[in-house]
């Protein structure tokens, strides 16, 4: 079971990708919202953790393909199928190794992000907690689009469709927590349900996608 | 010794902190990456000089 | 133990493929598939795998006793020879990979990333991966496809060895192998298209 | 007459700087202290700006070196380009880092000036966009060179690479520029420039230019030759898996 | 020649992607942003224009890995270079055939998805037109930075990464076009720098663009 | 018209692996290349292909005149057998595909996508790509990868035809193709690490 996991972080670190590159798209996305929208700091303050959370949705978007897609075209899937690991070890193992390579970099880089955006001083504490309790249900969420979409020829924007959606509901939790902290505003509501949202998925997602898997693999 | 800085202090240490800190950081990372190339590469110099055919 | 097929029926992409097929294996038996190309060898060896179900028929063996060996070999490009294999080992919880470097000639090339290997070298890597799953009933898809004569012949070894050690192989191949065991060919079973009338089964759309 | 491209013989190059290193390295040292004590405990406050004024040491000649930096890597793959002369696509990689790291002071020095001078840790100023704009581009240079297997490919791919951020990286300073009139100073820093700063500023400053100059120079000559002695060493261990 | 461009634009129409998704992308990157940084509408319309164009940015981004990966896997790639196709023509269908896919119906959709942003009604026309002339401009960029990091595995996050501060310039112009437009100010200057960006692009980054996808084959 | 090669080096990876080949062919000759996994024979294919230049040496053919086929297909999983071919035709400015087609049995295939295929069928369409290049001179690499027996000898058919029609194959593989043709075998020409004090390369890390 670890074996899958190292290897997978591995793979990220050898890729070239994984922790760098994550990191570097949430920094690409929150630079262009400047350009896009304009300089204005109050603007920016009042839109910061928005756009920050939605970076972070979008960093994560990106390498959901990665989570399969090249375990299945040089057939590895396969071959893991038919290994004496549960589909639904080898799901969860899967999303956490994307949670460890997208997530908590993300998680981690946030503060800094914030500053470019002029988020309110007050507003850090529940960005970074809003990240680190929202980003491991877009990993999990992710995992089940990814294995859905498996199949599929370069499914990536495909991907992207089915798991948007999936992702609202995590996304405006994340976002009005960090909204209200950073407006000091009281954040226990949405921030239960955020939990709440992360516990269930993590709890009962590996068997939809575990039971996804298997039928795309037939 | 120390000259007064004034209520910039904070500001002034942490730049110059910050900044030759990096600097180390960096001449620190080479001297040591420089280090070892050279030990690993005289490693195997000396492989193919005892390994090859006279 | 043994795999004992019974009235297998398959089907691929919807469309049945073969049918009527039975066949059985004891410990220590090696079966070879033939059948032109098309015919349905990867489909049925998927089947008995159990990555697909059959259309109908009954497969003896355990999923748990079968390694699997398919087209595409499952070699990750930025990991070393021995990377690869490790992790295969890792997961099926078995310990040494040196047997399987030595019996496919790959102790040379431990440290080289894989995807720096030729067609070949990259093929005999796939198929030192069986060695290290443990497993006695090896199902394999045209293992040697871009292997020169003496790697054919190491894993002819390979298999001999695995038999000898009460092991069981089916293998789909077009070329000789030079292996001593039984010949299948699956063209009689092809399936046909059901006569007129003749709707054998439940749902009316096939 | 020996030509200039002699030093693009690992060897003759790993000689030469077998001796020029030390000095510069020396050289660099010695500037780097005197202007940065100079400027550190023997300059006055401004009147405006207070001590502040002190970080000037190290944000100007960072964020000076941050471009010259990435001059030099555009000049280095120019010449791989057209005289294909590894060297000098090894002294692109090697300086790459520093540039980023000189950029990061420019940053970080600047983001600390900021807090008390604009009342802000960053404004979306177009000097300080473009410096983010041009570590991005640095980024991406390391990265593709981390990700390349095969050494001449990565030359290649990044010299193109650099060719065509240039450009980009020029546009963007002017599309900058015209989307945002910022807060930073001018540039004051040219011959005549006197003006502006007072000497007992400009001296120091100059000194530790020059400092941050040659400690670029010896990090790139320290880098450059132990990317020289890596890929050395990448071939011979390559030629002797051949056997 | 033109073979090529109806292969290319058959293949992402059956790959259940092109047109349809780009779009769908787009689409979801306006509704999401709502959501992120709530639902005022004054808010909402000032963002609106930089938004939209961000949104068109990001969505072309996603679709750039498609431009030679798949080309590149199953070697069709390297046939292709033995062809007698020039390099530089290969890299311009390439772009184009990108354009058609993703820049063109974003440019056509743009102001549907301007009404879901309360976006003022003087600034329909400059957004598309600003999309029009911007668009062409990316997928020429895209097709650079795919074709630097197809020998790469996967490196779509990289290709992000080095594609993204060339986009810089062009979404800056962009946006000024909208954002102007929509405030009803004088658009000539920024439009004129848009159009110059683009023209130059497509006359010269053909040739970057083959030079490093030769490299990449060798 | 022929193909020359004189004195070649070639290198994968930044490492000589062959060096010092010479070889000719004339109109309607044929050469098959032999040698063990890993020796370069891909590479080396890859270098007359001109899809990387050579160390040193003289490659005589202009790359106008040859088709090359690889490892892999390049097959549109998406497109039908017919639309792939189609494709290939135009971009190499022929017309007629049925020739093709024929040649290597697919016309009950035509319609069907090509991702629908066994692995020997998608091989047989690789190699009816070469029939619409209209090139004289083909350079295969292991063509009959997963052919049957039937298809084998098809091939060999097409072979000869082209070769009758002045034509040229280069082809490196493993297997007997029952071609009567040159063979050479490549294992002679494997570069060595060069000997001690000499440095064959202008700059001194290489
Ligand atoms: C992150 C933020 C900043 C960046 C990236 C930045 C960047 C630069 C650059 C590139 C230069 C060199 C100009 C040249 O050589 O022509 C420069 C010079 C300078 N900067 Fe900054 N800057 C930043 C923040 C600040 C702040 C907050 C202040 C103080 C209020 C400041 C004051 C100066 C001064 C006084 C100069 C010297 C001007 C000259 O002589 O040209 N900078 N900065
Ligand atoms: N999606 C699909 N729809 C219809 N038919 C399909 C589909 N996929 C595969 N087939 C057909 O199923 C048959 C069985 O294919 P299979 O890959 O099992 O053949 P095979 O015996 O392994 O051939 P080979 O020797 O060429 O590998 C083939 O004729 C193939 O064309
Ligand atoms: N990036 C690389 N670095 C070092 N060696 C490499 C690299 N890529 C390939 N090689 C080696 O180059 C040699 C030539 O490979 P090539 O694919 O040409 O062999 P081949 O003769 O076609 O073999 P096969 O019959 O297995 O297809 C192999 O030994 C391979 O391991
Ligand atoms: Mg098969
Ligand atoms: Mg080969």
């Amino acid at each position: 079971m670890i074996a899958l996991l190292i290897r997978d972080l591995k793979l990220a670190l050898r890729a070239g990708g994984g922790f760098g590159l994550g990191l570097a798209f949430f920094l690409i996305v929150t630079v262009l919202v400047p350009f896009a929208v304009g300089p204005e700091t109050g603007l920016l303050a009042r839109i910061a953790p928005g756009i920050l959370w939605l970076g972070a949705l979008l960093a994560c978007l990106l390498s959901l393909d990665r989570i399969f897609a090249l375990d299945w075209e040089d057939g590895t899937l396969d071959l893991m199928a038919t290994a004496p690991l549960p589909m639904e070890a080898i799901v969860t193992l899967k999303a956490l190794a994307h949670w460890l390579t997208t997530g908590l970099p993300l998680v981690l880089a946030a503060p800094l992000f914030g500053l470019l955006m002029s988020l309110p001083g007050e507003g850090y504490l529940w960005l970074v907690l809003s990240l680190a309790i929202g980003t491991p249900a877009l990993s999990v969420l992710g995992t089940f689009g990814a294995a859905l979409t498996v199949g599929l020829k370069r499914g990536g924007l495909l991907l992207s469709l089915l798991v948007l959606p999936l992702y609202v509901p995590t996304l405006i939790f994340g976002a009005e927590v960090a909204r209200r902290g950073a407006q000091g505003l009281a954040v226990e509501a949405p921030l239960l349900l955020l939990a709440g949202i992360t516990c269930g998925s993590i709890a009962l997602l590996p068997f939809a996608s575990a039971a996804v898997l298997r039928v795309n693999l037939r | 010794m120390m000259p007064e800085l004034g209520k910039y202090a904070g500001a002034v240490l942490s730049a110059y902190g910050a900044s030759l800190g990096l600097i180390v950081v960096l001449v620190a990372a080479s001297l040591w990456r420089a280090r070892r190339v050279k030990a690993q590469l005289a490693a195997v110099e000396a492989r193919r000089t005892e390994g090859a055919p006279q | 133990m043994s795999l004992t097929i019974k009235d297998l029926a398959i089907a691929r992409g919807g469309i049945p493929v073969l049918r009527g097929l039975s066949f059985s294996l004891a410990a220590g038996e090696a079966l070879i598939l033939r059948g032109p190309n098309g015919i349905g060898k990867t489909t049925l060896l998927r089947t008995i795998a159990g990555l697909q179900p059959p259309l109908a028929g009954e497969i003896s063996a355990d999923r748990e006793l079968i390694a699997y060996a398919a087209h595409a070999d499952g070699i990750k490009a930025t990991l070393s020879v021995e990377e690869n294999l490790r992790f295969w080992a890792a997961i099926y919880g078995t310990g040494d990979i040196t047997p399987a470097l030595e019996g496919f000639d790959l102790t040379k090339l431990t440290d080289r990333p894989a995807g720096g290997l030729s067609a070949g070298q990259k093929r005999r890597l796939g198929l030192a991966r069986l060695m290290v799953t443990g497993r006695p009933i090896w199902v394999l898809d045209e293992p040697t496809v871009s292997l020169d004569v003496a790697s054919v012949a190491l894993f002819a070894q390979a298999v001999q060895r695995h038999l000898a050690g009460g092991g069981m192989a089916l293998i789909a191949t077009h070329i000789d192998l030079g292996l001593d065991a039984q010949v299948l060919d699956v063209t009689p079973f092809k399936a046909r298209a059901p006569l007129r009338g003749e709707d054998d089964f439940d749902e009316a759309f096939l | 007459m020996a030509s200039i491209w002699e030093y693009a013989n690992p060897r003759k190059f790993i000689r030469t700087t077998d001796v020029v290193l030390p000095w510069v390295t020396a050289a660099a040292v010695l500037c780097l202290v005197v202007g940065l004590v100079w400027g550190f405990f023997f300059t006055p406050e401004d009147y405006r700006q207070g001590s502040t004024v002190k970080i000037i040491y190290l944000h100007v000649p960072s964020a000076l070196m941050a471009i010259n930096g990435w001059l030099m890597m555009l000049a280095a793959s120019l010449i791989w380009i057209v005289r294909r002369h590894h060297v000098s696509a090894l002294a692109a990689r090697a300086a790459a880092p520093v540039g980023a790291t000189m950029t990061v002071i420019a940053l970080i020095t600047g983001a600390i000036w900021g807090q008390p001078m604009w009342g802000t840790w960053w404004a979306w100023d177009p000097r300080l966009t473009s410096f983010l704009i041009l570590f991005l581009f640095y980024l991406g240079y390391m990265a593709l060179w981390a990700a390349i297997e095969n050494d001449d490919t990565a030359a290649d791919l990044t010299s193109v690479l650099c060719l065509v951020g240039s450009v980009f990286a020029l546009l963007s300073r002017y599309a900058v520029n015209f989307w945002n009139q910022g807060l930073h100073q001018g540039a004051t820093l040219s011959m005549d420039k006197k003006e502006n700063i007072a000497d007992i500023f400009w001296y120091p400053l100059l000194v530790c230019m020059a400092g941050f100059i040659l400690l670029f120079l010896a990090l790139v000559l320290l880098r450059t030759r132990t990317e020289i002695r890596a890929r050395r060493m990448r071939a011979l261990l390559a030629r002797e898996r051949l056997g």
